[in-house]
């Protein structure tokens, strides 16, 4: 039998396969649909420092080959996810990691302190992806000062693996990994959505409550893909992709670009069965081509490491 | 699964369920694997239970997804996931229920009128449409040996009964003697505002069928959530049905 | 009738429906299939100073909802497009937009001066995600000071329209539209493709030869149109729409997030005909809602001028 | 369109043709619109003309859109672009020619075996696969009446005819008296460079129609390209036959 082990820092999963932030609320939610037996972790939905109630609806679209979404961050805030979601979330026998997002750097290191020293929480997810910090010309997520400040400051708060989840919005990922990779990220976690958005010809306004949304599903999955190919030749902490992966070909292609674990979000909206399909699949592969652990999984379509350069 | 068409844009289907699959209660839905080319599932109201075991879906070709589950030949089978979401809450013995449906909302109180009769509750039925072509009463389960005339039709287009909405009609019936205790309603944003309005009004009891985008279906993602008096609450599993005292209207209907 | 008359500066189009660079070559290639006569303008393969090889194949690899291309800007040179090309182009009857590249504000320059001068030419658009320009850092096209040097040698060498074409791989997208439209572009075209990859799990390398490609087609359309609504709410020059749209519904929500007319590109592969279904499908558009010209329609779903945020 | 399975992953389609569809010469491909839900439209090889107006594809399952194209019920109108792309150079009257085809290659040369017999000029014809199962030959036009025995099978594994590679008839072929004047081939890119190798080392004139993806199939996007001797070529509108002493062999086959 392959072994699926998969390390990422002190996190130790069963299997690569996540379950991607947003996607699964707090766990209990898919309890008896989702195999959380095979699954490597839960991410749970990004906790706030406040409960927060989210965007007006119309909050999802879908698009060719993909989704819109603009939850807004919709989340019971910190103190709820300690008293209630945490322990539910434990319960279900997987690591849970628990993702969060601050407005400043000192509210990312309050949440990570607060998360990071109770034991149910297997490793931490830095979202900085968050709407809040309202900086339209310099988002937080491309900006390699502001990322050193917020991971700089969780590190000191906490001794728990933590991730630092990247946008793909952005022409220069690999100068905000080697920030996060600096300031003591143990792990990236590449990519969040895409901004995008849908117009309602009907209506003749955006589809969304929130005009604009993020891009998910399959029509992401190159340009993260890409990401994950890019910053997993750039930095030396394990690389986690995110992005559109619904099936085994998919998350080897993940896995062969440098990504060291992957992430299952909106393909579970589809198809809940797809996380165990993914872990069955990659068992079948290594066992076909003599694969005995992930480490010779990981990285298998780069020749070597390099940078690669865009063209049109 | 099997297919019956039931009006121009509406088919009938039956489904084979799981030996796993729970009876569904009325007001609870499925969420529906239409196609592989598409990103989400699509949800419907189990709209009847023909015989143990299975269960009815009445759907409206309104897209890609719905177009997909109407091209499936018969037999083949279709991932479900169900059942899903709250219940109608039922009334009291002897009291008169009012079930008011817009076009396809139809689809979401047909189950329960079959659980009212069966139940031996007496029930009313408003059943509204743009045209008499949209007009889905007759799938509803048979009036016949009904005492009063139980079932009215209204068109915006005058073609068949009431010339005028089926809001026309609810303030009439919540006039009368006898007058309904309870209403149930499922369709348009706009009509269900209007009903719960009006019931509100005349102080009767109401609860709606809501239709909201989903993605999960079961709360995970909150994608499917709807304005009410106590904050945002998700249409797949705090609803899909809602006291309407609890819905903020304005915000149902949207610009 | 209503009336399609759209213009772009000194560019004067019978239909806001233009064929995107790089997708019809230089025009003739598709003479007999696509329907000249009611398209707004062809803009020509992407055209540098000296001939271009373009990159190894693969060049082309479909993704789920889009199309990952790597040409590598494949181009015959500015001479043979001034002694012939651009001759047979002018011959289908339609505008003909000369899309340029240089490496450098000088060569835009050059490049803008000599399509510039010719008859034939009846605007240019200036591609600035050419991948001769290699910054990985900081690539041109999310880098104002670059665009307004870019904009203003070329702005400098010739009185012809000039768009720019923005790159959707940015986070701030609105500096560099603010800089073209400083340094005098006449229209931005919104936007190129986005890096992307896949990989050919059966070979375990890139599936394209460059590695890496750029996507589009459907997938793209809500990143792009995502970008036209930000931008054609900031800048007062025209914004010319491209990204994945396919049919009239999809150019409708073009037009209405506030461009003012749109590029078909991979559509064109699937549906030669799509140009044409989309103006008469904008004309019944506009007949049944009673709209006299294109005024009445572009922005139609913006309620005021507002910047839009992004959220997850 | 009607189709006929021909082999386990193989059907042969013919097309009822557009009036103004021009009469294909063999090398030419259509490039066909599978599916909606597919960005880029499917080249093949035009396969034979069974009539005028009509014409033969002979299609592999290779994905998605080859599955599409067999999923389309029989007498469905399908999107067709073409003919696209150059010939093949036809032989000197007098001279043999012999056709070299591996698996579904076999498709690109049955439409020139065709056009050969017709012509009356002699072929001769090696057909290989990995597998008896892969084997084509039975689709191309009929041997009986020949002098001599003009077709020849090998497979992989040994399970009909000659044990090895087609390329080990070729070089018998090349071998004996009364050699072949000219060598046409169809197939895996390693065969094609084998053949080429071998067809030159002979002196031979050889062409192969070689396949690349395509979005366009008309030149314009530059998308389908191989490499020759001078420079990157379109294979849909520079090809897709090309005489293989132009190609650069080392390209042809990838890592
Ligand atoms: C709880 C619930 C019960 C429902 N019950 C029924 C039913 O019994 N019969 C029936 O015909 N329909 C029902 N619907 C609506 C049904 O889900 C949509 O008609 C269907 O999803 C449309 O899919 P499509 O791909 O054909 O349309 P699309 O091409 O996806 O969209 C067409 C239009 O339908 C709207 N739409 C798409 N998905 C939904 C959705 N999930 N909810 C509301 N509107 C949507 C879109 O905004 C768009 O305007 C129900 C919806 C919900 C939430
Ligand atoms: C000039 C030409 C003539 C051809 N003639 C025939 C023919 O007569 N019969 C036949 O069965 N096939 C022929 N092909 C190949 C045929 O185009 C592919 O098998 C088909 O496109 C695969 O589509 P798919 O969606 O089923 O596979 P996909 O799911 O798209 O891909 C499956 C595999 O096929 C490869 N592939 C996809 N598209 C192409 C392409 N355009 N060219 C080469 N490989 C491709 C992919 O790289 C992948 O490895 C020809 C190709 C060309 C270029
Ligand atoms: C409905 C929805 C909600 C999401 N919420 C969050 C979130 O709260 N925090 C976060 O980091 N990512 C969130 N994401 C992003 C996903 O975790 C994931 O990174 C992204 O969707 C790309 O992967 P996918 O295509 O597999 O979904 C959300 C995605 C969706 C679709
Ligand atoms: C095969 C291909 C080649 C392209 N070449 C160019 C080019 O040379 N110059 C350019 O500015 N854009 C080029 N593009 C980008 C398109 O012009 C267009 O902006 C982009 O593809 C998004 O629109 P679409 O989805 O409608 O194709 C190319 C796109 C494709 C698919
Ligand atoms: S659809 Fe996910 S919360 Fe309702
Ligand atoms: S497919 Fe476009 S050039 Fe050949």
């Amino acid at each position: 039998m392959p072994d699926l082990t998969t390390r990422i820092g002190n996190l130790t999963m069963r299997s690569p396969v996540m379950l991607a932030s947003g996607t699964v609320g707090y766990g209990p939610e898919y309890e008896g649909i989702i195999d959380f037996g095979v699954t490597g972790a839960i991410v749970t939905k990004t906790i706030t420092l406040k409960l927060r109630e989210g965007n007006a609806p119309p909050r999802l679209v879908e698009t060719h080959g993909g989704l819109l979404n603009a939850i807004g961050l919709e989340n019971v805030g910190l103190e709820r996810f300690l008293a209630e979601k945490l322990r539910e979330a434990a319960r279900l026998g997987v690591p849970v990691v628990a993702s969060v997002a601050g407005t400043s750097p000192e509210e990312f290191g309050q949440l990570a302190a607060a998360v990071g020293e109770r034991d149910e929480v297997a490793a931490i997810e830095l979202n900085i992806s968050c709407p809040n910090v309202e900086r339209p010309r310099n988002p937080v997520w491309s900006d390699p000062a502001a990322v050193t400040e917020i991971v700089s400051a969780a590190r000191a708060a906490t001794s728990k693996t933590l991730s630092l989840k990247l946008s793909p919005n952005t022409s220069d990922i690999l100068s905000v990994a080697e920030a996060a990779e600096r300031a003591g990220a143990d792990a990236l976690t590449v990519a969040n959505t895409l901004p995008g958005m849908r117009i309602d010809i009907k209506r003749r306004r955006p589809a969304l409550g929130n005009t604009t949304g993020g891009l998910s599903g399959a029509a992401l999955m190159p340009v993260n893909l890409a990401l994950v190919w890019k910053v997993a030749g750039h930095v030396s902490i394990p690389v986690i992709g995110s992005g559109g992966l619904a099936d085994t070909g998919d998350a080897l292609e993940f896995l062969a670009a440098g990504a060291a674990a992957v992430q299952v979000g909106t393909a579970l909206f589809a198809n809940p069965a797809a996380p165990a399909e993914i872990v069955k699949g990659l068992e079948t592969y290594m066992e076909e081509n003599n694969l005995a652990s992930m480490d010779e999984l990981i990285g298998m379509a780069r020749e070597e490491r390099r940078i690669c350069t865009e063209t049109t | 699964m099997t297919k019956a068409s039931v009006s121009p844009t509406c088919y009938l289907f039956t489904f084979e369920a799981d030996p796993e699959f729970p009876t569904p209660r009325s007001g609870q839905f499925v969420n529906v694997a239409v196609s592989d080319d598409l990103t989400l599932r699509r949800p419907f109201s189990i709209a009847g239970i023909p015989a143990p075991g299975r269960f009815d879906l009445l759907v409206e070709m309104r897209g890609k997804g719905t177009r997909a589950l109407a091209e499936k030949p018969i037999g083949s089978a279709v991932g479900v996931m169900g059942p899903l979401g709250n219940e109608f809450t039922l009334p009291e013995p002897g009291d008169v229920s009012l079930l008011v449906a817009g076009g396809i909302g139809t689809a979401g109180l047909r189950l329960l009128a079959q659980e009212l009769r069966l139940g031996g509750h007496r029930i009313r039925t408003l059943v509204g449409a743009r045209t008499s072509e949209g007009l889905l009463h007759h799938v509803l389960p048979s009036q016949a040996g009904d005492e009063e005339p139980s079932l009215e039709v209204a068109t915006d287009d005058g073609s068949e009964g009431f010339h005028g909405t089926v809001t026309g009609l609810l303030k009439r019936a919540l006039g009368e003697p006898d007058a309904p205790a309870r209403v149930y309603c499922c369709g348009p944003p706009a009509m269900i505002a209007a009903v719960a309005g009006i019931a509100a009004k005349a102080g009767v009891p109401c609860e709606a069928l809501l239709e909201e985008m989903m993605a999960c279906g079961v709360g995970a993602c909150r994608g499917c959530v709807v304005a009410t008096r106590s904050g945002y609450k998700a249409v797949c599993s705090d609803g899909p049905v809602f006291d309407t005292s609890e819905l903020v209207l304005e915000e149902l209907v949207r610009a």
